[in-house]
């Protein structure tokens, strides 16, 4: 069993309410769904869509092909009926959207009507219609009354019986009206989790003790201070709003240069504003975590939609040279861990940390059965209060041999806690002569380099570990990547190497990637860009050239069926 | 009890006869009066001449990036508000590269002190104009004189109902040292406008110009009047007025953020927190 | 003679009964008032909603980056000081993202026509607090409420001895047409503060709401006294001044800058400069 | 015959002004000669020098040993007697420095006392300097005592005066006193013209009818904005001061939309606030050149040293995906022709150019016979006026074979010019649908780029044309590793590759560098940086890795001593 239902409509006709409701209800009936989102930049009006996929196993990727389709609005037929599956159904409302459509596939649910029987209320339509998937689909009502209740109890009985008056309704006309319908869904397990990567990341920031979190909002990011502050209180945290991103950078690092674990996140816009900070958190030695969430460029592009352009920018950005980190997730799971990582090795080497995202895997919801929080990192590398010793000589930019100097923080001993963005000595005072520039350019660079690489994880080789055919990717096409190789490998051997930690370049100690790849017959590259910025960075850091390309630049993620074709082709030549 | 001697710090690498010799002494001066000890407070200072300041004492130090002066304040406030924060810029610094920060820094009334040393010039860089040089200076990017007219930063400041706004004078050190610490005591946001003579690049605003034309606001003068006070702030030629200019009583920042009602977030505890209730909730 | 049919841009993707309507209507009035034609001018916009602005209306236009309109449409007027350009942004672009341009801008006088539409929110980005959003007004990302004061961008302007200032309404398109026109013919930079109500994400300052505080100022108002300019603008609450608050007639930057007393650089010759004098300068 | 000479003292004293007019006079005698700096962050004391070479054959490069030094400050003889040739000379005025030094290589002669003397005020003590040089080098002082003159005659006939016998005074005192002196200057040709970098790509700009300038002032690239300042009247010319970098390239960018030529120029720092604005003019497809003068990061650095540490940032700076231009000029000559041709390309193909170069370039002079104005390109490529076709059916960015669209201005026909940070479709408004994106990112990125690569010249091979040893380089390295080959060429096969253009990559069409690369037994990659940034490059960009390389990251340039060195040590393992 594997459907894709897509929810269509204008933006602000609540498509993304319906969609949350059902990937919530189809989580705790236990099936594994995945969904994803396609809006404008535009409040009101425009065409949108969510588009869900339920089944009984783990998918992590959009489909072309849907079953169910439920247009608020004209453009959701006209627009999507050719992506219909033979068996598909249609839903929407004449009534509202002024139009009737003919044939077999269709079924018209006076859904505002219904609101207005059963509800007493238009504004419940939206009810009706989700109530009306789950009648289609013939699953059971309960879960869907049940979160229902949980949504309106604050609003009273009242509001609650209504809403669930109005949810039968639709759920009843759905069952009895669909006579054509075929869908059964089958195999669950037990409850899911339902999570989207921006939430996934802040819940990976407040795991790792995030207490001061600065940003200006932008489109892919805003979710995660939004999420923060809904948290703010609970768990002691600042969210504050800036007033530009140069602003939310230098606030961040002036909270962690206090002693404070501190992130700030962005789009790419914002990122150019934030890298002379960038610079600077480097050259301070000053702990902080940078969020990038990519949206197609160059400027402000398609600012809603999705691409992965920016990974040599952010491993490059900023004057002069430091270290920094550079994570970019592949799943909202992946974006749970690597902000833990990102956090712990951020404070650990006194280094900035970017984790580079995207608007498809931020705005996307896969499932999980639950996370292991003993599997997160926590240790708090500073060196507080007058306790530790060396007071007096206390220097924060001492020469060490791991390059590490003891992160103290100002106020809350007699030690004397001062950096500059100048080239400094060991106290952190202005310096112009050559033999201290050396010394701390090794400390700072060199040294922890040579340590920070042992920390990465090699990139996931996932199938034949002895391919003819290796498709690699980073970041947010994990999923479909996955799956990919699940359908190939019925008649293909291959496999998908996935990297995440991307800065610096995993070593091939753990994982002898290259030899894999120089074995393997085809070796495709797959990107959600333009121009192939991981095979560039494959090539300057290994020599190792990819026979294939596969790119994709139109502010959309991959579909299954289209990155299938897709390796097909290149494949289809061995 | 601190002594100069807790204050001496690298040898200043500014010119001779440089503005920033008083401000320093006055700044020390200020500091002993409080009580104040070198570790127990922060300083955050940009780029330029006035930048290096916090080197030529003893301070926790925070010397960031031409500009973004007030940032960095504003987040070591907010992680850690029983410390005190004085952030040091130039005019360039401040007014110039910075200004967007300045504007929202008084909108916020962090109580971070902030002291800027007003040559009217960019010193570090060589003499180009700042915001606050005089219409019509030339400099060598600027054959045909400055077009821009000149900031008023203290009129400024009052239309953004800053909660403290002071100007100075470097030439009047004493002066100086009790404002300082008239806005430690303060709370709120203070803007102090130091006008500091660069022996070097100005050779219009120099400590004769000054002298000729400041005087210290009178005893009677009110400084909580802000109509008045904008006023006062316009008066900037054969006068300039030195002292309080403005000053209002809104709450700062921290005691209005529930979340560091009950203590820093520098003193709560730095452990993972148990976040097996959040991961519930999606489900 | 240009007609409405003239200006007939892009189908808005506003909101219905967004307050960015009105603003468009009044805009395409002084336009047609002025018998300006669409390629006479240009407008330069930054990102949000109001950004989108010249798309729907028929224009030269470069759409730039938020918060960037005004360092875009001083380059325009500087290369070509004969065309009129106007700028359009934003409260989040122009006062938050953009601040420090807006304080230079106005410095600097360079005959540039800034109209901001003030919607006193985030708009395009779903509903964050602006620099103008009242005190206290909670969103997403802000559980307690804003916490920084209200930025009052008229009181600004005044300080900053800005050309001319003047509050408007977008419900009150007639009114906005005729300072539109007057500004146009200003001579100076002008900001135009357009309270826009948005209907979607702020649910407090409504039409309602603007409609029962505006009220347009005195004929008798003198808008070159700057103090009084002072007092007024610093009157929000149950009373809003729409009108030229201030105004005065500083010079503007193209006539003070003699390298095009003759002509704007676009006219000027562009071809390769005999640069061999240049060159024995070296000897 | 090659001398050199070290100016020190402290920062304030003048001693640039005594090299820069040797510097001329040395220039109008016909000799070579190459000065370099070397200056602290800061206006007065401390320790700075001015060097300055001089040749019968053409120098770039910096040497460790000096013939004569002119010590204004004490540091100046206990720093640098060490670096002092055994026949060379140290003057200084015993009473100035309060120090007397004895031995054959110290001169006292009183600088200060003959000026009150001769030139009746001790200011001109460094015009006394300035002739003693000369007089040790037993060089005939007319045209020093020409060049006083120009310098003077606006302040009158008695100032000119007084300062020639200032002049002559520290000439004779020298002559006289210098009994173990042995220089003797030999071989000149015609005058030469003495520029520095900052200079020549000012003229450059100048020479390619830049019109517009914006910029806000940081160290290295100062020079540049008050060169053509000077100019601004005489050639039409705006120069204006912005309040920060992103206002700066936003004003440039709008002069640019409006029609004229513009440019600004910064340091890292500032760059950095650039790159958002970098991305603005790919997408609006303005064109726009950019100076990036590097120094030591990160953060601010050192502030007044040199170093090449932003080559992959200026590549991979900005959010999204576009094409841009990166020269990083050798030599002021260099810098005179890439400048113009930045602004050449940067109009044709509409995109943004960078000219990336350093603190090292930036200040030192280089003498030239002159250069040939013809060979400079100018083509004004936008379409002007009501004159061309096509006026209403006019799309700024309309679909084309070549990707280059008409680049119209505003207000100067009936023609309307629209443009967008968006995405958008070929007039210009903001775009929704992924064909118009796709066929946006193959017109602006992918066909424009295809067309670029044929404008990029090969790097620059000097030596021997089949080498055993290859060193290559970029930029302001250009001179310290020619002179290198020239030295082991003695005894080795041996060349140099120098890249100046360096993005578009060069391919190997004209010029097979890899080929050249490959059969040679060494290759090492000089930089002056600490990660071997352009090694980096020429991996991704050809899968070619050096067999060594040698780095330097203490904020000073190479000396030739000093380079010579590294490479014995690297190929005597041959
Ligand atoms: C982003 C950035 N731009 C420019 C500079 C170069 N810079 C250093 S100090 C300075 C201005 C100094 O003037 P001011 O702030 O008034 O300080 P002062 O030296 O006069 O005390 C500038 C432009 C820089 N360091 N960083
Ligand atoms: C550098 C940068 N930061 C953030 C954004 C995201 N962004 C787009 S519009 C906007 C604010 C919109 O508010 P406002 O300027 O008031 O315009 P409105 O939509 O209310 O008309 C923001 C933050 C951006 N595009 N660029
Ligand atoms: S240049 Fe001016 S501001 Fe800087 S140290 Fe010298 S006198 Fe002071
Ligand atoms: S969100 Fe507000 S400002 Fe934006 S279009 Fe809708 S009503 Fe207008
Ligand atoms: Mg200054
Ligand atoms: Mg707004």
């Amino acid at each position: 069993m594997d459907y894709s239902i897509k929810i269509t409509g204008e933006a602000g006709q609540g498509i993304q309410t319906i969609g949350e409701t059902l990937a919530r209800v189809f989580g705790r009936m236990g099936h594994y769904i995945f969904s994803h989102q396609d809006y404008e930049s535009r409040i009101r009006g425009g065409h949108n869509f969510y588009q869900i996929r339920i089944s009984e196993r783990p998918v992590m990727s959009p489909r072309e092909k849907v079953d169910i389709i439920v247009a608020l609005d004209k453009e959701g037929v006209t627009r999507h009926r050719s992506e219909l599956d033979p068996k598909g159904m249609i839903i929407y409302d004449s009534a509202s959207i002024k139009a009737t459509f003919e044939g077999p596939s269709f079924l018209d649910i006076p859904f505002a009507e219904l609101a207005v029987a059963h509800g007493g209320d238009k504004i419940m339509s939206n009810v009706v219609a989700t109530g009306a998937v789950l009648g289609m689909l013939g699953m059971e009502i309960g879960p869907l009354l049940r979160l229902i209740k949980e949504t309106f109890v604050k609003k009273g009985e009242d509001i609650v019986a209504k809403n669930e008056k109005a949810c039968r309704a639709g759920y009843d006309f759905a069952k009895k009206g669909c006579l054509s319908c075929s869908f059964s869904v089958t195999g669950s397990g037990g409850p899911k989790m339902v999570i989207s990567g921006v939430e996934a990341i802040a819940l990976g920031a407040i795991a790792s003790g995030v207490r001061f979190y600065a940003a200006y909002p932008m489109t892919p990011s805003t979710g995660i201070m939004n999420y923060l502050a809904s948290k703010e209180a609970q768990y002691g945290i600042i969210v504050e709003q800036a007033e530009d991103e140069i602003a939310a950078i230098n606030m961040a690092i002036g909270a962690s240069f206090a002693g404070v674990r501190s992130m700030t996140a962005t789009s790419g816009g914002g990122f150019c504003l934030m890298v002379e900070g960038l610079s600077l958190a480097a050259m301070t030695e000053t702990p902080v975590v940078i969020g990038l969430g990519q949206r197609p460029g160059p400027a402000t592009g398609l600012p809603t939609r999705t691409e992965q352009g920016e990974l040599l920018f952010s491993i490059f950005a900023g004057h002069g040279e430091f270290p920094r980190i550079v994570f970019a997730p592949g799943t909202p799971e992946q974006a749970f861990y690597l902000t833990n990582k990102a956090f712990d090795l951020s404070e650990k080497y006194q280094i900035p940390a970017i984790i580079l995202f995207d608007q498809f895997l931020a705005d996307s919801q896969y499932t999980y059965s639950g996370w292991d929080g003993s599997k997160l990192r926590y240790t708090d590398y500073r060196f507080r209060g007058e306790g530790a010793a060396g007071i007096d000589r206390y220097k924060r930019h001492a020469l060490t041999e791991t390059g590490i100097s003891p992160l103290a923080l100002p106020g809350n001993s007699r030690r004397l806690v001062i950096t500059d963005s100048d080239e400094h000595d060991e106290e952190g005072h202005i310096i112009e002569d050559a033999e201290t520039r050396v010394r701390m350019v090794e400390k700072r660079l060199h040294r922890k380099t040579a340590l920070l690489k042992d920390e990465i994880e090699p990139p996931i080789l996932y199938g034949d570990h002895r391919p003819e055919v290796v498709i690699a990717g980073w970041g947010s096409t994990f999923g479909v990547m996955k799956e990919a190789v699940d359908l190939l490998s019925r008649e293909r051997s291959i496999a998908m190497l996935h990297f995440s930690e991307l800065w610096p370049f995993p070593d091939k100690v753990r994982l002898d990637y290259t030899d894999i790849l120089k074995i393997a017959k085809a070796t495709i590259c797959i990107e959600n860009n333009a121009t192939g910025q991981f095979a560039r960075l494959m090539r300057s850091e290994t020599g190792y050239q990819f026979t294939g390309h596969i790119h994709k630049f139109d502010g959309r993620p991959f579909t299954i069926e289209r990155l299938k074709g897709e390796i097909d082709a290149h494949i289809g030549k061995l | 009890m601190p002594t100069l001697e807790s204050y001496r710090g690298q040898t200043p690498a500014w010119c001779p006869g440089c503005g920033n010799f008083g401000i320093l002494k006055a700044f020390k001066d200020a500091m002993l009066g409080l009580g104040l000890e070198p570790h127990m407070f922060t300083i955050v200072s940009g780029i330029g001449q006035a930048g290096k300041f916090p080197h030529y004492t003893r301070c926790n130090t925070f010397n960031g990036l031409h500009g973004r002066t007030l940032p960095v304040a504003t987040g070591i406030r907010l992680a850690n508000h029983e410390m005190p924060v004085v952030a040091i810029a130039g005019d360039g610094d401040c007014y110039g590269e910075g200004g967007n920060h300045l504007i929202h820094a008084i909108r916020r009334n962090v109580n971070v002190k902030l002291l800027v040393h007003d040559n009217q010039i960019y010193g570090l860089t060589k003499g180009q104009a700042s915001p606050t040089t005089g219409e019509g200076m030339k400099t060598k990017n600027m054959p045909f004189g400055v077009i821009s007219e000149q900031l008023n930063p203290v009129a400024l400041a009052v239309a953004l109902d800053c909660s403290f706004v002071a100007r100075c004078y470097a030439g009047e050190t004493s002066h100086l040292t009790s404002i300082i610490i008239e806005a430690m005591k303060h709370k709120g946001f203070c803007l102090i406008d130091i006008l500091q003579p660069c022996v070097t690049f100005n050779k219009i605003n120099t400590y004769e110009w000054y002298s000729k034309r400041v005087y210290k606001l009178e005893k009677d003068y009110n400084p909580e009047d802000r109509a008045a006070a904008f006023v006062r702030a316009l008066e900037w030629g054969d006068r300039l007025p030195l002292g309080v200019i403005y000053r209002n009583s809104r709450p700062i920042y921290e005691e209005r953020m529930p979340v560091i009602s009950d203590m820093p977030l520098v003193k709560k505890p730095q452990r993972r927190p148990d976040t097996a209730d959040l991961l519930s909730e999606f489900f």
